[in-house]
């Protein structure tokens, strides 16, 4: 057990899978020699030389296919694409290739293979480093999509993410990569993908989070005593419904927090799932906490992403819903 | 990659040459009547093949056990040349119940793994960065053979052909690139036309084999209608691929419609109309009757078989039934989630 | 008036703006010599030139972007990808640039452009000619998108289209574009964009669809002599917030049926906005129809997209619920 | 396109040379200023440009006032030789409330549409098909001039460059693309390393400027360190535009860190120390000298002028007031939406 950051929880996981493991192969932009721009990759070339850790040409769609063909061939790839903001010339890839490739050969060929992408905001990167993009890849059928939200987590989903026989999207949120320390086996182990995870019992609502957006849940209910459920999603999709209707047919109120834009995105799923199937436990309206709908701005991004206040904003209204 | 292995060796003796050119027949026979099945109704899309029969016999004919193959849609020949059972193959074009991929994908959409053969994918040039995945693969792993993949004329307009080209010389990939020019991107002329011919703009203006010296590598234009022509270099090229890639463009006539959903005379007069001299049937007769393996007696003998046997094969795969609605949300992942089990209530 | 097919309405529609507007230049595979693959471009090379219809080389990147640029320049591009599932080579143009041109230069630069696409299922395509992808679209900060669901709408949604200063996708649900004829004006004329169609008045549920799923629900309801208001939203992005709500207030019921799968779909943010806004007014579940969330099977396409009888299951649960 | 012209044509004078050498010097000392500007956190981000000078200045020189420039990150210089209004480049640089783009995207990603100037773009190449349909407007409307566009070593590897490429030579754009070739993408070099230099693969094996010939028209390599150079070659590209397009491959050394991110210690050796013989500044200085125009007091003389000017420049700028957070809904759309409406409730 370490103390430990996130991008060191991750460096460990893929050092722990690697050292197992000689199909498992890396590629990115800046993974090598770099060590990649934000370290999580730091020190593997040296550990398992130029065959297995591949610095690559600029192009994504060369990252993301470079993989696949790998994946399809018995290696287990683990692009990774450096922002990403940066992922869509791969998505034809992604969601032609990589998500169908399974279902369209009736399983002739399995794709198990892990693309990670450090995403979401904090590091004030403008329209270009900072979108959380979930939403494409969590309504792309065949894709599993994950996000951890502590350096615990984002070890053992990681491991489990390469031990799938299947492709996984592996989100990094990169505010959380140097936030916070939390400790962390050294060996080898997993966390299950598709349990979420209730971070805080409560009995006055429910809400649902994850990735990037968890620690300022917690922070705001714990500071302002909100007697919540809290959920951690850890996977989008396919999501753990059970846990969701279950704690809101206890606390009959919802909360959804997400950093990405509110619009089509994924708390649009979590809330049209409640309202499928909890309808008749539901005491107030379901609510959703995002960003603006409008690009990530540069320079007020501050005032772009969820805050304690909005957070609270919500809260208040479902709970004095009558 | 340890998966049962049928490619064979090509042994270049004078039966081989007839087999070849029998199966060369076949895909002409095969062709036509699997036109007729989709006017017929039987195939709701099919893809032809007319002008492509040379390339895709002498790619067969050029690949080893050792290799690994990621075709485009339009390689049937290809296949039957390698040897694959003609079931697979067939259910597959009917996407029957015995399709091995049950008939999720479209018509000549082969996925063969235990073959050592791609899934083939519709996105024009949507394979070609799997295909140079497995050729690190091989390299990684130190196993011989090399990678060929196949490509139309248009398909070197697209992005993942030049991101393809560009990793394979990077990487030093062993791995072949066979574009099969067969004139037109559907309605798109490869090169540009002759003044005032067509109000079409063309694909590029660069020599299609001359591109791969931008990332460093060869780049071959032969003659696409001649298999043995096929044959010989593409079988160079994947001996050679173990010292980096090889760029080939085989030249030939797309002689039928894009698909069957497409009409020619739309944009085209026919340049190379069938049993014309530069139709690959014809070439090869004639190439065969030269080397004396071939008769106008032996011609007509080997159209009477394959007619027969076509024919037959066709009525077959036409009536077997299709795959059971039941199987819908199959394989989607490797453990279900909750929601694909809720949806197998609804498919009573 | 004329009595016509779809794609002869959307064919009426450029020629009208092409002819008024000499700034509209149309591209993309095959329109010029061929017509276009399903003829909406047929006869516009013979009359407006090469100049101003391009037949391009076969890269979607190329014919977005190609558009931009011209855009940008003061010319108005109308770029057709051949069918929207090949459109995800262009998503890095689509997202990071097209949508988002407007909002980072604050104006600077605005973009008038039309990039159509045959979308959805019905020609029993496979997964590569049926996909309805118009999430991807939906959840883009900065995109106009837009779906018409009979030949008089698609006339008229064209050309509003076509007259917006901002980027539009106009989806054309393809097994719509020969299924019927309806009364067309030959000349110009516009449908508004952001207002829903109410097709049917009725009290006793509200039903939300859009462009390939309205005659479908339309033939469901009318012969099921169903009681339903219902709603064709024409735009996705944004939607007739307005109109859904007043409906569900009134009915206390809702039900969305659109063709593409289902989770994190389109459909989740229309209820999402119900349970947001009039979860008093709601006496059953919000329920949602559509196709199954797997690719698109080649074969067995019949059973993966909704039918009468899997939205008559959804009308009958919410109407007998208690 | 018709907006305010403010690019002048270049009389390359004595004097005209003499003031490209000025803004060389500039754009070296407002690069040092900037940089430490961010060091003491004015400045969230910052893109450095040393090693970059010569093609800049080369490029403000070059340009006429019928053309339209789509530059990428790394112009800085470009546009100050321009004559872009320093306040519209410095108010950008620092996100302040007086950037015409009201800090929303990243410093050095400028838009200037009145001076002809494209909308740079982070992802890398992302600009350069909207700088060919630019190009294409301008064919089009039969108006003069030219669109020249840059871009890095490393954007030769992406999709957007081979498309555009092609583009330009099927549609016969006038179009001049410039790669600025600073040897790295981040830490991948763009050629290969000596054999056991460095574990990294680099970007590509094809010359850059010989990949124009996939395209069918001329590629050429040219010294990006004098400014001259870079001037002459890239002025009769332009003029010459209209036959077709170039590309221009110009050869320097990226001598600091990627960005303010980045610490190149990890990856390579510093092979152009600022004032070695390789330093643009110094290169210029020579050949400036050479020429008869600089002497070692009149470097001295523009050093102590310069140094006062850029370090008031930066001073203003780092002070100056960062946009109203009311006006982070705006301009989304041409009318706002009803939930944008909404949404402006929320920002109090
Ligand atoms: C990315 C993409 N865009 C468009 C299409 C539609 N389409 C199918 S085949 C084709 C032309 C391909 O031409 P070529 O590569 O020369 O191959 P050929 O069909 O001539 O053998 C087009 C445009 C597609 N399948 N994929
Ligand atoms: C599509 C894309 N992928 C990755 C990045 C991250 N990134 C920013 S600059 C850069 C290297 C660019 O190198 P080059 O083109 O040589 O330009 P230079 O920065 O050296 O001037 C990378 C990888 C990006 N901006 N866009
Ligand atoms: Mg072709
Ligand atoms: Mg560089």
């Amino acid at each position: 057990m370490t103390t430990m950051t996130m991008v060191k929880a991750l460096n460990s996981a893929l050092d722990n899978a690697m050292e197992r493991d000689d199909s498992i192969i890396l590629m990115g932009e800046d993974v090598g020699v770099d060590g990649g721009v934000f370290r999580v990759t730091d020190g593997l070339l040296a550990k398992y030389g130029k065959e297995r850790v591949l610095d690559t040409p600029l192009a994504e769609l060369g990252i993301v296919g470079f993989g696949i063909g790998m994946s399809m061939a018995g290696l287990k790839a683990i692009p990774e694409i450096q922002f990403q903001d940066f992922i869509y010339t791969a998505m034809d890839q992604i969601i032609n290739q990589m998500a169908k490739l399974r279902y369209r050969t009736n399983g002739d060929y399995t794709l198990p293979m892990v693309l990670r992408t450090p995403y979401a905001g904090g590091v004030h990167g403008g329209p270009y480093h900072s979108q959380a993009g979930e939403a494409y890849f969590a309504h792309t059928q065949g894709l599993t999509v994950v996000t951890p939200s502590n350096p615990y987590d984002a070890k053992g989903l990681l491991l489990s993410s390469i031990e799938l026989n299947d492709p996984v999207i592996f989100l990094e949120p990169k505010r959380l990569y140097y936030a916070t320390k939390g400790d962390v086996p050294d060996d080898y182990y997993t966390v299950d993908l598709r349990k979420a995870n209730i971070l805080k019992e409560g009995d006055d609502l429910t809400i649902i989070t994850y990735g990037p957006t968890v620690p300022l849940v917690m922070d705001t209910v714990n500071k302002n005593n909100v007697n919540a459920d809290v959920i951690d999603l850890r996977t989008i999709n396919p999501f753990d419904v059970d846990a969701i209707l279950n704690s809101v047919k206890k606390t009959s109120r919802a909360v959804i927090v997400t950093e990405s834009p509110r619009l089509f995105g994924v708390s649009a799923e979590i809330s049209a799932t409640i309202a499928e199937r909890a309808i008749d436990y539901l005491a107030a309206p379901i609510l959703r906490v995002s960003s603006l709908d409008i690009p990530v701005p540069f320079a007020l991004e501050d005032y772009y992403v969820p805050n304690e206040q909005k957070i609270m904003k919500a809260i208040n209204k479902v709970l004095q819903y009558r | 990659m340890e998966v049962e292995i049928m490619i064979e060796e090509a042994d270049i003796s004078n039966e081989k040459v007839l087999e070849a050119y029998r199966n060369l027949v076949m895909e002409r026979m095969l062709d036509k009547k699997m036109l007729n099945a989709s006017r017929q109704g039987f195939l709701p899309f099919y893809i032809p093949l007319m002008g492509h029969e040379a390339i895709h016999i002498g790619i067969g004919l050029a690949l080893r056990n050792i290799d690994y193959f990621y075709p485009y849609y339009r390689d049937f020949g290809a296949l039957v040349q390698l040897g694959i059972p003609m079931d697979m193959i067939m259910s597959q074009v009917f996407s029957n119940a015995s399709d091995n991929e049950l008939g999720r994908d479209m018509p000549d959409h082969v996925s063969f793994k235990k073959y050592n053969i791609g899934a083939v994918i519709t996105p024009v040039a949507g394979h070609l960065m799997s295909a140079a995945g497995i050729a690190y693969a091989k390299k990684y792993r130190k196993s011989d053979g090399a990678v060929l993949t196949t490509f139309g004329d248009g398909a070197t307009s697209t992005p993942d052909f030049h991101v393809a080209m560009n990793f394979a010389g990077v990487y030093d990939l062993p791995m072949v690139f066979l574009c099969e020019n067969n004139g037109f991107a559907i309605s798109v002329p490869t090169y540009p036309n002759e003044e005032g011919q067509s109000d079409a703009y063309e694909e590029t203006r660069g020599p299609i084999y001359k591109k791969a010296e931008a990332y460093g590598f060869e780049g071959i234009r032969i003659d696409g209608t001649s298999f043995l022509e096929v044959y010989k270099q593409t079988r160079k090229a994947l001996e050679n691929a173990s010292n980096g890639p090889v760029l080939i463009e085989a030249m030939t006539y797309r002689m039928g419609p894009h698909s069957t959903a497409d009409d020619p005379n739309k944009y085209r007069k026919d340049e190379v109309p069938e049993g014309s001299d530069k139709d690959p049937l014809i070439v090869n007769q004639k190439i065969l009757k030269d080397m004396g393996i071939l008769t106008e007696k032996k011609i007509q003998d080997i159209n009477n078989e394959i007619d027969d046997l076509t024919s037959k094969l066709v009525d077959k795969y036409e009536k077997a039934p299709k795959p059971d609605k039941k199987t819908i949300l199959d394989n989607l992942y490797e453990t279900d989630p909750w929601y694909i089990t809720e949806e197998r209530g609804d498919i009573e």
